[in-house]
């Protein structure tokens, strides 16, 4: 069943038409890769979702409740979290404090903040440091772990492996494997293909805030993807 | 790009133009001697014209005096395709003509060196098509431009040569089509985000 | 000798404009704004408590049973149903409002109490003192004063420190849009963080009646004091709040020592020349967005 | 493209009509009808000097009645110490008070917004404690009368304070139509609009406001030498009362902020509602403040700005329009830009 139903959504950024009718299902558990340029909305999407970001048109719903334009802090007690882009930590918050506030609404579940150093050992000799002083990997597992305090159901992640070491990328990746066996549906936005497609069971290309291409990735072509990515052929 | 123009100031190195080193100049000086930059959000003065807006670039980007700035001030429109929207308020303008006027503003500096911060993001097909046309025409009447682009396509008509970039180190320089069938852009570009694109 | 005890005295002064500073301190540091009716509000506070002592017979500070929590949800109601209204507006829509605030309570004030000077009856604590040496004694209620003030700094800092209400307020500080990803709703911090400087305006305002007399036209001059307090010390910095206290008082004693017409203007030049040498405060604490 | 024409037409007729209105009042008006006039001339004055620094230049002070405090000072010194003509003294005031206010800048710069308002309160307060509590000279506490203006008959000095008052006004108000005309004035609204956009086209933002400051507050202690000139004696309290710059924003904020019209709606029903509540002091500012509250929250831009997005109208034209002699091949212009989907 269909965790999330996102149905022909608009949206806007001041006079910019960001999104321009998109449409996808999220079944329970399952993992979906939104890539595409910059600036293809794929940002925009997830934020349109998580409540961050007024919608313009369209409906969207969790767990068939529709949940459109609902203000993101109520959205984030219903079970949606983002890992936002750029990770956002809170400067002056130390790295257990950002992680406690993410559980603000004291949403039941597994994740604890035990559970979160176990999955993230590097962060427990970083806790009591002020999050301004973090490297930008430690940074990523922060925000990762805020989101997973809220113990939510759905949870968007938007380019997580952003600037980060390959090293690093492999390690955070490697922990979606426990966030998804705790059973969290997850929608990950990636600029990096290959990455993604090792953990998504889907795929969906956006490009001019409109869907391109959607499907399960082994059966994508090349070509077909080298399109939908870029728009005209290059 | 940011740095170039002032607006960001850097951290080691330093930055020359026309020979002369411009790291301390503050963006308003930097725009003075000759340099001019689209930024990626648009930033009108929304409660001028569009005809106000580039008068007011024209003054004082440019150095003219009033009666000089309207000449420069209607060329530049008409260059930009903007010249039926003179009287309207800037606020009122879509994206491609916000695109446009920022585009016209920079120029009625009278720029040596033109920064296009990803101008074409967020346009139609069609408008993107109208707008390199525009940045070509500009091209050929002798100002160096860099254009920072994600969108690949727009930029490959149009430029002579291709600086790529990955999270600030350089990863390939040359002529499009070196650039764009090496190994590292292929390998970059989808694992990262930005190449910077510029011709001389 | 005399330097001395001008500056013991300054240093008590300052513990009520401690006070003064930290409602102002925590709306900047966590709202970027400042209530220009801060000084009117501590005023009407005094006032509303001569009220309290007058008609219930309670004395002053046992009024802050009553006046704390009224004050906290006055603080409350302003924020949600005026200045959280055009928080996207940038800062003239707030100045106005709360300069057009001012204007209204100093002059509704003036039509209740008149423009007499009016003070708190806080009986034989107006007189008592410590002894310190042959004929110099420190009053009591200064002490006390100076005493609630590090009372409250310090119970706030545990507040942000400890609570995670406390950790929400800071994110908010920081970054008002992620922190709503969080499940935190920034308008309804910022109306608390508006309750909660009303609550300590409360306090002030119980002290400045026992301490001085007051008049329906002081508040201008209340807010310049909290304002020169909050520069001081390192805008929006609660750290920087005592300092800054301290050093105003102390800059106002020594003034007045000198000469007494000097007492107010000491503070301001001392002021001026923390701006004009360290322009973010002595203890800058938040970092500046702009 | 007509209702800018007319508008404008209302506007030049407007002006002629008042124009001579008001020059020929010296000749058969009463003393109440002049003093009238002049009030109500200096509180417009006052009110587009803090718009031409607040809504164009985004300088919110709050602390003018600082200044306006010091031109009237300026005006007992240059009159009754240093022998200057009173009336040539009112507009050297405001000389003395623009030199004070440039060096002024150099700390009240280093704060941004709400703090730069408060940070002109406390400028205020340090200049008003200064003129008051050390130099006897200047009358401390009780202030010091004007004595010169004292040697012209009754009628002669109303009558030369009124055409004072309307030089000094129409001049401010040409000066400031006509900064806002000039590039300086692109270059003020341009700031007003976007600080980083206006110095991307190379406008001096730090030295354009600095400007507008010191004309603004020079203007302002002109005006306060011709206020306290009007009523003969000076004394602290009043000179240097909060109360200036309240009736001042109530004015410009009910009118609409960043226009030239704006103020004049402003004065307008300001005096108005001053009559009707002649008397009862605390209660017009308890309803002046209520309103400037009220606009805020409902009508931000003020009801000429309700005008202005209604009608497209302006009776002060500051815009610069497309000249008619560059129009002049628009066909070639006009079919490469229909091809411009938007």
């Amino acid at each position: 069943m269909a965790v999330l139903e996102v149905e022909d959504i608009h949206a806007h950024y001041g006079l910019f038409h960001a999104l321009k009718g998109v449409s996808l299902e999220v079944a329970s558990g399952d993992v979906l890769a939104i890539v595409g340029a910059n600036g293809a909305g794929k940002s925009t999407l997830l934020r349109a979702i998580c409540g961050a970001l007024p919608v313009t048109g369209g409906k969207v719903a969790m767990n068939g409740s529709s949940i459109q334009n609902q203000p993101a802090y109520e959205l984030n007690a219903l079970g949606i979290a983002l890992v936002p882009e750029g990770r956002r930590i809170f400067p002056s918050l130390s790295v257990e404090d950002n992680l406690v506030l993410g559980g603000y609404r004291g949403r039941k579940g597994h994740w604890t903040l035990q559970r979160v150093y176990e999955l993230f050992p590097e962060l427990v000799k970083r806790r009591h440091n002020a999050g301004l002083d973090l490297s930008g990997g430690e940074q990523q597992m922060v925000a990762i772990g805020r989101a997973l305090m809220s113990n939510p159901e759905l949870i968007l992640m938007d380019e997580i492996s952003l600037g980060l070491a390959p090293i690093v990328v492999e390690q955070i990746y490697r922990a979606m494997g426990d966030i998804t066996a705790q059973g969290a549906t997850v929608l990950l936005v990636e600029q990096d293909l290959s990455r993604a497609f090792t953990v998504a069971q889907h795929v969906c290309f956006l490009l001019e805030g409109r869907v391109s291409l959607r499907g399960v990735p082994s059966a994508l072509g090349d070509q077909e993807m080298m399109t939908a990515y870029f728009g005209a052929s290059v | 790009m940011k740095l170039v123009a002032g607006t960001v100031s850097l951290s080691a190195g330093s930055i020359h133009f026309d020979g002369r080193k411009i790291d301390a100049l503050r963006s308003e000086d930097r725009c003075g001697i000759g340099i001019s930059r689209t930024s990626q959000v648009p930033q009108p003065f929304v409660g001028m014209t569009v005809w106000e807006n580039v008068l007011t670039a024209a003054c004082h980007g440019g150095h003219h005096d009033l009666a000089a700035a309207e000449e420069v001030a209607y060329s530049c429109l008409q260059r930009t395709g903007l010249l039926d929207r003179h009287g309207q308020l800037a606020d009122a303008l879509p994206l491609m003509g916000r695109k446009r006027l920022e585009l016209a503003r920079a120029l009625a500096c009278a720029p040596k060196l033109l920064l296009l911060d990803e101008i074409a993001g967020g346009l139609s097909d069609f408008e993107v098509k109208d707008l390199v046309a525009l940045v070509r025409d500009i091209n050929e009447s002798g100002v160096a431009v860099v254009w920072i682009e994600h969108i690949v396509h727009a930029l490959l008509s149009v430029v002579s040569r291709v600086v790529a970039m990955d999270l600030g180190n350089l990863i390939a320089d040359g002529t499009p089509d070196e650039v764009i069938n090496g190994p590292a852009f292929k390998q970059a570009y989808f694992g990262d985000k930005i190449a910077t694109v510029g011709m001389a | 000798m005399t330097i001395i005890y001008t500056i013991i005295n300054g240093i008590l002064l300052g513990g009520l404009y401690t006070l003064f500073g930290t409602g102002l301190a925590l709306t900047f540091g966590i709202m970027r704004t400042v209530n220009l009716a801060h000084g009117d509000m501590i005023v009407f506070g005094s006032f509303m408590s001569l009220l309290i002592t007058r008609f219930l017979g309670l004395p002053p500070f046992i009024s802050l049973v009553v006046l704390i929590p009224a004050m906290f949800l006055v603080g409350q109601v302003l924020q949600h149903a005026l200045l959280n209204r055009t928080l996207q507006q940038g800062v003239m829509p707030s100045v106005i409002m709360t300069f057009g605030l001012s204007v209204i309570l100093q002059n509704a004030m003036l039509l209740s109490f008149s423009a007499d000077r009016a003070s708190l009856p806080i009986g034989s604590l107006a007189t008592m003192s410590l002894p310190l040496s042959g004929d110099f004694a420190i009053g009591v209620l200064p002490l006390i004063n100076l005493a609630t003030a590090v009372l409250v700094l310090y119970l706030l800092h545990l507040f942000f420190r400890c609570t995670m209400m406390g950790r929400a307020f800071r994110a908010t500080s920081d970054d008002p849009t992620t922190v709503e990803l969080m499940g935190v709703s920034s308008r309804q911090m910022y109306a608390l963080a508006m309750g909660i400087a009303f609550a300590v305006i409360a306090v002030s305002a119980v002290f400045m009646g026992a301490r001085t007399n007051f008049s329906p036209l002081d508040g201008p001059a209340r807010l310049i004091f909290a304002f020169e307090v909050v520069i001081i010390g390192g805008m929006g910095s609660l750290k920087g709040v005592l300092a800054g206290g301290l050093i105003l008082g102390i800059a106002q004693a020594l003034g007045g020592a000198v000469n007494p017409a000097w007492f107010q203007l000491a503070g301001h030049v001392a002021t001026l020349l923390v701006l004009a040498v360290r322009p973010s405060g002595l203890f800058p604490e938040t970092i500046d967005r702009t | 493209m007509t209702y800018r024409l007319r508008s404008h037409w209302i506007g030049l007729v407007l002006l002629a009509v008042s124009i001579a209105f008001l020059v020929s009042v010296p000749a058969w008006g009463s003393g109440y009808l002049k003093r009238t006039i002049v009030e109500f001339i200096y509180l417009l004055a006052l009110a587009q000097a803090w718009n031409l620094m607040a809504g164009y230049g985004g300088m919110l002070s709050i602390g003018q009645q600082g200044w306006l405090g010091i031109g009237a000072y300026a005006l007992v010194v240059l009159a009754e110490d240093l022998g200057i003509n009173p009336f040539l003294a009112i507009p050297l005031a405001g000389l003395v008070v623009a030199a004070l206010a440039w060096p002024s800048t150099l700390l009240l710069f280093r704060l941004r917004g709400a703090y730069f308002a408060v940070g002109t309160w406390v400028l205020a307060e340090v200049l008003r404690l200064a003129v008051t509590a050390n130099i006897d000279w200047l009358g401390g506490a009780k202030g010091r009368s004007v004595r010169s203006l004292m040697n012209y008959d009754r009628f002669m000095r109303e009558n030369l304070t009124y055409i004072v008052c309307l030089l000094l006004a129409a001049g401010g108000l040409a000066a400031i139509y006509f900064a806002l005309r000039s590039k300086t004035g692109l270059a003020l609204t341009a700031i007003r609009d976007s600080e980083p956009g206006a110095s991307g086209v190379g406008i001096k933002v730090l030295r354009t406001k600095r400007f507008v400051y010191v004309v603004a507050s020079g203007f302002t202690g002109a005006l306060g030498a011709l206020i306290y000139a009007n009523l003969l004696s000076v004394s602290p309290d009043a000179a240097f009362s909060l109360n200036w710059t309240a009736y001042v924003i109530f004015i410009v904020v009910i009118g609409g902020v960043g226009t030239l019209e704006g103020p004049i709606i402003g004065t307008a029903v300001f005096f108005l509602l001053r009559q009707f509540l002649f008397g009862f002091q605390e209660w017009s500012l308890i309803i002046f403040g209520g309103i400037a509250v009220t606009v805020m929250i409902v009508a931000p831009q003020g009801l000429w700005g309700l005008v202005k997005q209604r009608f497209d109208f302006e009776l002060l034209p500051v815009r610069r329009r497309l000249p008619a002699r560059l129009i002049t091949e628009p066909s070639a212009v006009r079919a490469a830009d229909r091809l411009d989907p938007a």
